[in-house]
C-alpha cells in the first residue's frame, strides 16, 4: 500500500477501444497491508476491464464485509459501488440484477464472507442462476478481524495465533459445481496470466460465474505451515488446462468456430480457448471437475484453472421471462394499470 | 340414522320461537361459524356474508383460525350491522353454526341466552350439550350428505353450502341474490354451479320445512353499503404495490404476511405483461429466507427499482441488521410488515400490534424508521402504493404496519381509487443531464437543506456520480471516515432528514367535537374499527369523546397539541393499542416529550381484535380511577 | 541521511526549554502517540503507560484505531493523573510522539501551546509544520534504527522502544523500573529481552544528551494506585466467565467484542483442563455467524450448561431473533455486548453507547431483555461472572451492555475480587430427587408467585419433568394453546418476573451530598469516567452534584425518587449517554413513566470517549437556558 | 389425525428390554393432516427408539420451524424437546449437545427448514461432525405456510397451486456427502421396512448422521405431477443395498463379525448388515454415492437406502478434546478457579 499515488500520466498510455487507458478503470488508493493478494486481484480486475473495454459505469460492484469486500473501493472509480453487509451480498446483487439487467455484476466476497456467514446465500445465488461474476477472494482467515480461520482453511493447519483447523474445509468451487453453476474456475491472485483471462470469460459470461481466487493474507495467513501462503500457493499450485480469452471484434457470432474442439464459444461471441494439460480435462464435466479437484486435493495438490464452463446456460432472467427493458427503466404507463382496470376490480369485491 | 338425531323437541318451530327474543332483531346481529380447518367451509361462509353485503347491509367477518393445516377448530365470526359497527363485537353470538364437535361444547356456551344454534343432528347431541334458553336447531347434514353424494369429498364439502342455505331462510335472506352469488363465484367452472345451488337448495328447504321462518333475527336489504366493497387488507397492500410501480420483489412465506405477496404476484400476472412481448415487467424471486428477502429488496431499491417485501413477526426480527443498513445508506424500498402475536412464534394466527418498536428503533446503533399506520382495505392500497413515493423522495424504507385482522379478515371499505395524473414522485435522483450541470457532486451533500441528498443510480453517467455506497460513515463525498465531525455531521443530518419526513407523510385523522370533549382517544390501524361503536358507548354514559387516529411516524406536528389540550381541565387521554407494553404509547412520549402520565393506556394483547365493549370498560375504569386518586391524593 | 534531519534549531536544548511551561506540570498531563497501525507500537505504547503505573501514578490508555489493518493513523493517549482523572481528557495533549507521517499536520495541531512534540528528525520537517509555540523534539529515530538494525522487521519494530526510551529520560521515569518491566513482559522468550533494552537506552541517551531532561512535564513517584491494576475490560469479561462457571461458547468474530471470547480461551486453556485426563472442561466453537452462535447459547443454556456468547452491534442485529425467543421461552445464557458506533457498519472501531433500546426491547412482540451496565474492567470480571448467577435464577438472557473504550482499552481498576465460599446460584433447576416429591409438575405453573417457575433439563427423571419447550404460546403445562386466556397470562406472569428481576440485579450506585444537591446526574458504563472529574469542575462554578451510575435494566426503585428530588426547586437532573438519540432516557421514561421533560440528555455519540470538559459545558449551557427560559416563559 | 386416542393398553404389549412397551415411546396426539408422511416418521422413531431399548429421557428432541418440525412433539413423550426457530436448530443442537454429550440428539427439521433458511446451518453443523442424528421430513414444499415449492422441489414440477419450480433442486443427502458427514441415508416415510433400520443405525453411529427422509405432504403436494406424491415415490423409488440393523445385546464389542464384508460394526457394537442390490454399491465411497444418486435421478428413479458410513468417524467432542463427564455436570470446583489464581492474575496486571 502506498500512500502518494503519482498523478503522472504517461502521455502515452496504451487506450482500449474505448479510447481509457488503464487509469480509467481505477479505483480509490488501497488502504489494504502492503503485499495483500487482493490488491493484485484488484489489478486483474482492472486490466481485463480495460483490455475488454467495458464502458466502467456500465459495472456495478458489490461485495460484503471483510478486507476482500473493501477491495471493489480500489478499481473502477466511476463504476457504482454497494458495500453491504457481512455475508449477504448475493441477496443485493440479486435485487440489483433484478432491478436493472443490463449492467455487469461483479461482485467480491471472502471465504468468511461466503463459506460461513454467507453460506446460505451464497448456495442459493448459485441456484437462482444470477447473470453475475462472484469473486471470492480466499485466504483461509479473516483478515479483516485479524487471522480466525475460515471455513476454507484446510483440516490441520494453524493460523498465524496457532489456531488449529479442526475439521474438513469447505471447497466453494465443489460446492458451486455441485449446486449448478454454469462458469466454475480456481485461481490465484498472484498468476495474473491466468486470472486475467478468466476474469474476461467471466464477464462475458452469460449466466452464474464462480471464481475462487487464493489470495494470500500476508499478515495473518503467509507463515510456513500455512497452505494460503504465496510459497505454499506457487509450490503446490497445478491446473488442468490453460485457457486463453478471445475477444470477439465484431458483433456477428459467426466467427466462433466451434468446430475446433478446444475453444468455447461465448454467449457474447467471444472464444474461451482451452488448451489441456491433463488427459481427463474436460470443460463440460462438472462431476469430472470435482473428481479431479479431489484427486488434486488429496495429492497435497491446489488444482486452478477453468473447472468448468455451460456457454449457453440460461440465466434468472430467461427463466422469469422477464421484459428485456430493464425493470428500473419502465416508465408509469407500463407499470400502473389505471383507474379503469381499478374498477373492475372493485367490482370483484362486491 | 334417525335414531342418532337429536330429540326433536328441540328443533320445533315451537321450541325455535318460543324462546326467540321478544322483538326481532333485524341487521344487527352476529353469526359464529364453529367448523374444523381444511374442511372447506372458508369459501361457504364467505358466501354468507357477501350475501348480506348484496343485500346493502354492513358486514364484517373474522376467521379465528389455528396455526395447523387440518383438523382444527376454526371459526369464522360475521357481524351484521346496519348501524355500520365493524368492529369485533366479543361476547357471546346471536347464532352459532356448530359444526365441529371438537368443539361444540365451548360453542353451545358462546350463544346468547335466547340465541340459535345450528347443528349438525345426524349425531345426538350429549344431555350435557343441551342448555336451556337457547334454541337447537338441529338439521341432519351429514346424513343428508350421506344419503345426496357418493364423493367424500363432495360430502364433506356440501355440508357448508347445506348450513348456507339454511341460514338463508331462517334469516330470510335473498335466495335469489343468493344463488346470483353461487354463479359469479364460479365463473370459469361453470360444472360447479348446479351443485352448488342444489345444496343450498336442500339446506333452504329443510329449514323451511322444519323451523318457522324466518326467525326472530333476521336480515333485510338496505341500501346502506354504497361503493363499498368487501376484502383484505392484504388484497389491498399487493394491488397497492402493483399501482405503486413496484417491479422487485424478494420474500419468504410466512403467516400472515404471504397473501400480499400471492395478491401481487396474481395481479401482476394479470396486469403486468408487456403486451408486445408476452414477457414480464416485473420480478418475484421466493429466496432462502427474509434476510435474503429484505436483501434483494436493497438491491433493487439502490438500482432505482421500486421494491418491496412482506413479512411478520420473526421475519421482522431477522430484517434487522439490513434495515439499519438501508436506514444508514438511505436506500427506499417498501417492507410490509403484517402484524401477528409475538413474541418469537407466539401465537402465529393470532392478531396484535406488537412490532411498533421493533421497526420504529429497527437495529443496533441510533436508527428511526419511518412506519404507516392504515386502517382498512383501502387504506392499504393507499399507502401501500404512497409508500413508494415516501421511501423515493425520504431515501429510505418505509414500514407499513398492517395486522393480522387487517391483512387476513374481510373489511367493508372505500373502493379503491386511484387518480391517473397522478405522477410517481421518484425524488432527488439526478439524470445524466442534470449531471452534467451539476458542479460538484457529494452523494451525502445537504444542498437543499432539507436533509434529504441527491442520488445517483448506477449506469447512469459515464464520468460523474458513480459513488460507493457503505454502511460505514462516510463524508459528503460518501468517502470513508472515522473523523467525528463528518459522523457527527451525517448523524445529524439523518435527524433531521426524519423530522422532516413528516412532511411527506399522511396527517392523523382527528375528529372533535365543537367543544374539547373530556376525552380524547388515540389509536392507529385495526384499532380504529370498534372506535365508532365505543364513541357511541361512551355518548350513552354522558361522555363525549375527540379522537386522532395516527397514520404515520415520525408524528405529525398536530398530535401534540391533541394530547396537551386533552390532559388539562379533567379531561383524560387514551392510547389504545393490541399489545401488552403500550408500545404506541412509548414512542409518543419519547419522540413528542410528552409526560406519560397524561396518556392512560388501554390495551388488549390476547390475540383477537379488540372490541367497543373492551374500551368502554377500560375507559370507564380508567375515570373512576381517576376520580378515587383525586379523592384519596 | 543527516541532509534530511530538521534543522536543529528546534531539537536543541534551549529552544526545549525556552518554551516550556513555567511551573512543571508533575504527574498530570497527556502524551499522546500518532502512529501507524501494523508497526508494532501498540506494545511499546503499552509498556509506557505501565511503567506509568508502577511508579504508583494513575494513569489510563486509549487506544483510538482504524477500522484497517496495516498502514492507517492510530492515536495512543495516555492520561497521567495523581488526581485519578481517567476519564478522556480531550482537547489538546501536552506532548505528542509524532510518528506518521500521514497524520503529522493535524498531530502538530494538537500540542497545547507550551507543548512537546517528539518527532523523526530523520526527515526534515516541511515549513509549513513549524509551529510557533510548541516545543520540537526531533530525535533521528529512523536514522539510529538504520544504523543498529539490518533486520527491517527490527528497524521498524525498535523505533517504538527508542521513544520510549527517550521519553524515560524527558519526563524523568524511573528508568531501571523500566527495565524491569521489559523482563516482566518478555518472560519466557528471554532472547528479546537484551535488544529492548538496548533500544530503550538509544533513545534514553539520545534524550539525555541531546535535550534538558527532565523536560518542564515530568513524573515523579507516588503510592497512589494501591492494589489497582491496569487492564481492558474484555479480559475482565472473559475472566469473570471462567470464574461465573462458563463451559459452553459459540462465538463469530467481531471488533471490538473478540477479544472477550479470546481472553476466555486463553484463561480456559490454563485453568480448565481436567488435571486427571487432560481434556477440557469447556467447548468454545467458532461458528458461521452470530446467528448461530446464539443459538449455541440457547441450547447450551436450555441444557443446563453456563453459556454464552459475545458480539458487537450488527451481531447484536443478527441474533434479535433468538432474543426473542429466549425471552419467551425462558431460557438463561449471558449475551456480551461490547458496543461499537452504529449504526450499520458505522464506525467500528470507535465507541459508543447506541445499542440500549435494540438490546433493552430486542425481538418482535412484547420483549424486554435483562440488561447490566459495568462501568470498568473489574466490574466486568464481577458482572461478567454473576450475570450466568442472574441468568439462571431469572430464566432469562442477560445481557452485559459494555463498549469498546471499556472493552478493548486498558483502564485503571480496582483488583478482581473473588469469594471462594460463594456458590453459584443455579435458580429453580428440579432434581430428579425434587421431581419425585413434585405433585404436579408444569413448566410454566408459577409456585412460588414471583414469576419464576420451575424448569428441568433434558435427561433428569425417567418419567416426569419432561415438556417441549417452544416459541409459540404455551399454557402451564407447557402445552401448545391458541387460547387468549393461557397467552395473557403467561405474558402477564413475564411481566411479573421482570419485575421482580430488580431483587436479582445490582443497585445502582448513588453519591448524595449532605443536602439534596442542585445537580443531578445520571450516567452508566464508561460515561461515568469523567464524572470524578466533571463533578470537581462543577464544583469550582458553585455547582454541587449528586450522581447516580445505573447498573442494571430493568431499574432499581431507588432511581425515580432520584429522579423526582433532583427535578424540584429549581433542580435538573442529566441523564449522560453516549448515543445520539438519548435511549437510556427513553429507557427510563418508558419504564418509570417519568415526565422527559424533568431529564435534560447529555449526548456525546462522536464516537470517542465523553470527557469532563463535554459534561460541564452541557450542563452550564442548559443551565444558562433552563434561566433563559423561565426569564421568557 | 384423530382425536380421540384409545386409553385401553393391552395388557400384553410387548415390552422391550427395559420393559417398556410402544406406549412409553409415543408423544401427544398428532395435529397434523391425516395421511401426513411425517405421522409415518413419527411411528418409525418410535419403534426404532422401543425396539432398541433406549431409555425415553435420554433422547433430546431438536427441530425448527414447520409441520415436520411439529412432530418431535408426536413421540417421545417422556423426552425434552426443543421447538426452536425457523432454520436454525443446528445451531441449538450444537450448544445442547455442547453441554450435555450424554444424550442421544435426535433432530427433525423439514427442507424448508434445511434447505433454505437453514442451509448454512445444515452445512456448518455436518462440518462440525456433531454427534446427532438429523432427519429431514422431505415433501418438496412449505407445509406449514400452505404449499409454497422447497428448494428439494425437482425443477420442472409444479406445487398444488400452479408454481413451477424453476431451479435446480438441492439435494441434501449430496451435499452432506459433500461436506463430509459420517452417516448418510435417504429413506421414504412409507417404507418402514427400510427407515427403521436406519434410523436405528443412524441413533448407534457416533457422529454425524443424516437422514433425508421423502416424506409426503397430502395436502399440498400428492398432486399428479408431484415427484414427492405417494404414488410417484412408489413407482420410482430404488435402492443401492438392503441394510438390516443387528442391535448389540451385550457389551462386549468382540462378537462384531467384521470378516463378513457385508457387515459394519457400528461404534456400539451393533451391526448394520448390508445386502448389495447393485454392483457399484460402495457403503465407504462417498464420490461414488453422489455420482449413483445422479445417475439415478437422470433416469427417472429416486435412490434410497444407506449411501456412505464411516463407522469410526468422529465427534466434535473427540476433535475439541472435551472432559467426558457433560460439561453441565461440572461442579463448581472443577470450574472456578478460585482466589488463589485469582490473585497472580492480578499481578499480571500490575
Ligand atoms: C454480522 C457481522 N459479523 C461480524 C463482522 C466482523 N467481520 C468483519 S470482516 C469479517 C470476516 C472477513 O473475512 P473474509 O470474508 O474472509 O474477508 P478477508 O478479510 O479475509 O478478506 C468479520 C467476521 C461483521 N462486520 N458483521
Ligand atoms: C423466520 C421465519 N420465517 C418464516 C416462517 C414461516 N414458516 C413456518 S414453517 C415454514 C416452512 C416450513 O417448511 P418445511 O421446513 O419444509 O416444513 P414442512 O411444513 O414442509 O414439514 C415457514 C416458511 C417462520 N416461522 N419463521
Ligand atoms: S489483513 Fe490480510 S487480507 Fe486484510 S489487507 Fe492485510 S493482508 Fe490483506
Ligand atoms: S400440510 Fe402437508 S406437511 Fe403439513 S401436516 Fe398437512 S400433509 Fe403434513
Ligand atoms: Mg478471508
Ligand atoms: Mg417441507
Amino acid at each position: 500500500m502506498s500512500f502518494i499515488k503519482s498523478k503522472f500520466q504517461h502521455p502515452r498510455l496504451p487506450v482500449n477501444d474505448l479510447g481509457l487507458t488503464y487509469r480509467d478503470y481505477e479505483g480509490a488508493l488501497s488502504t489494504l497491508c502492503a503485499g495483500c493478494g487482493h490488491d493484485s486481484l484488484t489489478s486483474a480486475i482492472i486490466q481485463a476491464c480495460h483490455e475488454l473495454s467495458i464502458q466502467p459505469h456500465k459495472i456495478a460492484k458489490i461485495s460484503g464485509i471483510g478486507c476482500s469486500s473493501k477491495a471493489p473501493n480500489y478499481f473502477l472509480n466511476k463504476a457504482h459501488g454497494f458495500n453491504s453487509v457481512h455475508g449477504r451480498m448475493p441477496s443485493v446483487a440479486t435485487g440489483a440484477n433484478l432491478a436493472n439487467q443490463d449492467l455487469l455484476y461483479l461482485a467480491m466476497s471472502g471465504d468468511g464472507d461466503s463459506a460461513s456467514i454467507g453460506f446460505g446465500q451464497f448456495a442459493h445465488v448459485v441456484r437462482r442462476q444470477l447473470n453475475m461474476v462472484y469473486m471470492v477472494a480466499n485466504n483461509g482467515v479473516y483478515g479483516l478481524t485479524k487471522g480466525q480461520l475460515a471455513a476454507t482453511a484446510d483440516k490441520g493447519v494453524k493460523n498465524k495465533a496457532g489456531d488449529l483447523s479442526l475439521f474438513n474445509d469447505i471447497d466453494l468451487c465443489v460446492m458451486a459445481l455441485q449446486l449448478g453453476a454454469s462458469f466454475v474456475a480456481r485461481s490465484f491472485s498472484g498468476d495474473k496470466q491466468q486470472l486475467v483471462p478468466l476474469i474476461k470469460a467471466a464477464m462475458s459470461h452469460k449466466g452464474f460465474a464462480f471464481i475462487d481466487i487464493i489470495s494470500p493474507c500476508v499478515t495473518f495467513n503467509n507463515h510456513a505451515g500455512s497452505t494460503r501462503s504465496y510459497d505454499y500457493v506457487h509450490d503446490h499450485i497445478t491446473t488442468g488446462a490453460v485457457a486463453d480469452f478471445v475477444p470477439v471484434k465484431t458483433e456477428i457470432t459467426s466467427s466462433c468456430h466451434s468446430g475446433d474442439s478446444e475453444d468455447i464459444c461465448l454467449h457474447d461471441g467471444s472464444i474461451m480457448r482451452i488448451q489441456k494439460l491433463n488427459e481427463e480435462y474436460d470443460s463440460t464435466n462438472a462431476s469430472q471437475a470435482i473428481i479431479d479437484i479431489e484427486r488434486n486435493k488429496k495429492a497435497g495438490k491446489i488444482l486452478t484453472g477453468l473447472f468448468y464452463l455451460e456457454p449457453t446456460a440460461s440465466d434468472f432472467h430467461e427463466v422469469n421471462n422477464t421484459n428485456s427493458t430493464p425493470l428500473n427503466k419502465l416508465s408509469q404507463d407500463a407499470l400502473c394499470p389505471g383507474n379503469r382496470v381499478l374498477s373492475g376490480i372493485n367490482d370483484s369485491f362486491r | 340414522m334417525s335414531k342418532n338425531t337429536v330429540n326433536s323437541d328441540f328443533s320445533t318451530r315451537e321450541k325455535s320461537q318460543g324462546k326467540a327474543q321478544e322483538k326481532p332483531l333485524i341487521n344487527e346481529f352476529v353469526v359464529r361459524f364453529a367448523n374444523t380447518n381444511g374442511t372447506g367451509s372458508a369459501s361457504a361462509n364467505n358466501m354468507f356474508a357477501k350475501a348480506i353485503l348484496r343485500m346493502g347491509i354492513p358486514v364484517s367477518a373474522k376467521n379465528i383460525f389455528p396455526s395447523n393445516i387440518q383438523g382444527m377448530p376454526t371459526w369464522y365470526e360475521v357481524r351484521i350491522s346496519e348501524k355500520n359497527y365493524l368492529g369485533r363485537r366479543g361476547g357471546k353470538s346471536e347464532m352459532i353454526v356448530a359444526m365441529n364437535a371438537q368443539s361444540i361444547d365451548d360453542d353451545i356456551n358462546s350463544v346468547k341466552s335466547g340465541g340459535y344454534l345450528l347443528y349438525d343432528s345426524s349425531r345426538a347431541l350429549l344431555d350435557s350439550q343441551i342448555r336451556t334458553g337457547i334454541n337447537y336447531l338441529g338439521i341432519p347434514i351429514s346424513n343428508i350428505c350421506l344419503k345426496e353424494y357418493s364423493d367424500p369429498r363432495q360430502r364433506q364439502l356440501f355440508k357448508n353450502v347445506i348450513y348456507v342455505g339454511a341460514l338463508a331462510a331462517l334469516l330470510s335472506m335473498d335466495f335469489t341474490l343468493l344463488k346470483g352469488l353461487v354463479r359469479d363465484q364460479f365463473k370459469g367452472k361453470e360444472k360447479l354451479v348446479t351443485p352448488n345451488i342444489y345444496a343450498l337448495e336442500l339446506g333452504y328447504q329443510y329449514a323451511n320445512e322444519h323451523f318457522i321462518c324466518p326467525l326472530a333475527i333476521k336480515v333485510e336489504s338496505r341500501d346502506l353499503v354504497n361503493n363499498r366493497i368487501l376484502v383484505d387488507g392484504n388484497t389491498g397492500t399487493g394491488l397497492g404495490a402493483v399501482f405503486g410501480g413496484a417491479t422487485v420483489v424478494g420474500w419468504y412465506p410466512i403467516t400472515p404476511s404471504t397473501s400480499v405477496i400471492e395478491k401481487f404476484a396474481s395481479y401482476c400476472n394479470r396486469l403486468r405483461i408487456d403486451p408486445a412481448s408476452g414477457k414480464k415487467n416485473y420480478a418475484i424471486v421466493q429466496v432462502e429466507d427474509e434476510l435474503a428477502a429484505i436483501g434483494v429488496a436493497i438491491g433493487a431499491g439502490w438500482n432505482g427499482a421500486r421494491a418491496f417485501t412482506a413479512t411478520s413477526g420473526p421475519g421482522v426480527s431477522l430484517m434487522t441488521e439490513f434495515l439499519g443498513l438501508a436506514y444508514f445508506t438511505e436506500i427506499p424500498f417498501v417492507l410490509v410488515n403484517v402484524q401477528r402475536s409475538g413474541p418469537s412464534t407466539g401465537m402465529p394466527t393470532r392478531t396484535q400490534q406488537s412490532d411498533i418498536l421493533a421497526c420504529a428503533y429497527a437495529s443496533h446503533g441510533d436508527t428511526k424508521q419511518v412506519l404507516l399506520f392504515p386502517d382498512s382495505p383501502s387504506e392499504c392500497f393507499e399507502l401501500g402504493s404512497q409508500a413508494f413515493d415516501i421511501a423515493d423522495q425520504l431515501q429510505t424504507p418505509v414500514i407499513i404496519m398492517s395486522d393480522l385482522d387487517l391483512g387476513m379478515n374481510d373489511h367493508l371499505t372505500k373502493e379503491f381509487t386511484w387518480q391517473d395524473d397522478k405522477a410517481y414522485q421518484k425524488g432527488k435522483v439526478l439524470s445524466a443531464e442534470q449531471l452534467d450541470e451539476v458542479e460538484v457532486f457529494g452523494r451525502y451533500l445537504d444542498v437543499d437543506d432539507d436533509g434529504i441528498c441527491y442520488r445517483t443510480l448506477p449506469g447512469t453517467h459515464p464520468d460523474k456520480g458513480a459513488y460507493f455506497n457503505r454502511g460505514t460513515s462516510r463524508n459528503h463525498f460518501a468517502g470513508y471516515t472515522e473523523k467525528s465531525a463528518d459522523y457527527v455531521d451525517n448523524m445529524d443530518r439523518l435527524t433531521k432528514k426524519f423530522i422532516n419526513a413528516i412532511n411527506f407523510l399522511p396527517e392523523p385523522e382527528i375528529k372533535q367535537q365543537k367543544v374539547t370533549a373530556q376525552l380524547g382517544l388515540i389509536f392507529f390501524g385495526t384499532t380504529s374499527h370498534p372506535i365508532a361503536e365505543a364513541v357511541e358507548q361512551l355518548k350513552e354514559q354522558g361522555l363525549m369523546v375527540d379522537s386522532l387516529r395516527i397514520k404515520a411516524f415520525p408524528f405529525h406536528q398536530n398530535i401534540e397539541p391533541f394530547i396537551e389540550e386533552h390532559s388539562v381541565n379533567n379531561r383524560q387521554v387514551f392510547v389504545i393499542e393490541q399489545n401488552r407494553d403500550a408500545q404506541m404509547k412509548s414512542l409518543l412520549v419519547n419522540e413528542l416529550q410528552i409526560d406519560p402520565n397524561k396518556l392512560a393506556s388501554i390495551l388488549n394483547f390476547d390475540g383477537l381484535p379488540v372490541t367497543s365493549h373492551f374500551i368502554v370498560q377500560a375507559v370507564l375504569a380508567q375515570l373512576s380511577a381517576n376520580q378515587e386518586n383525586k379523592k384519596t391524593g
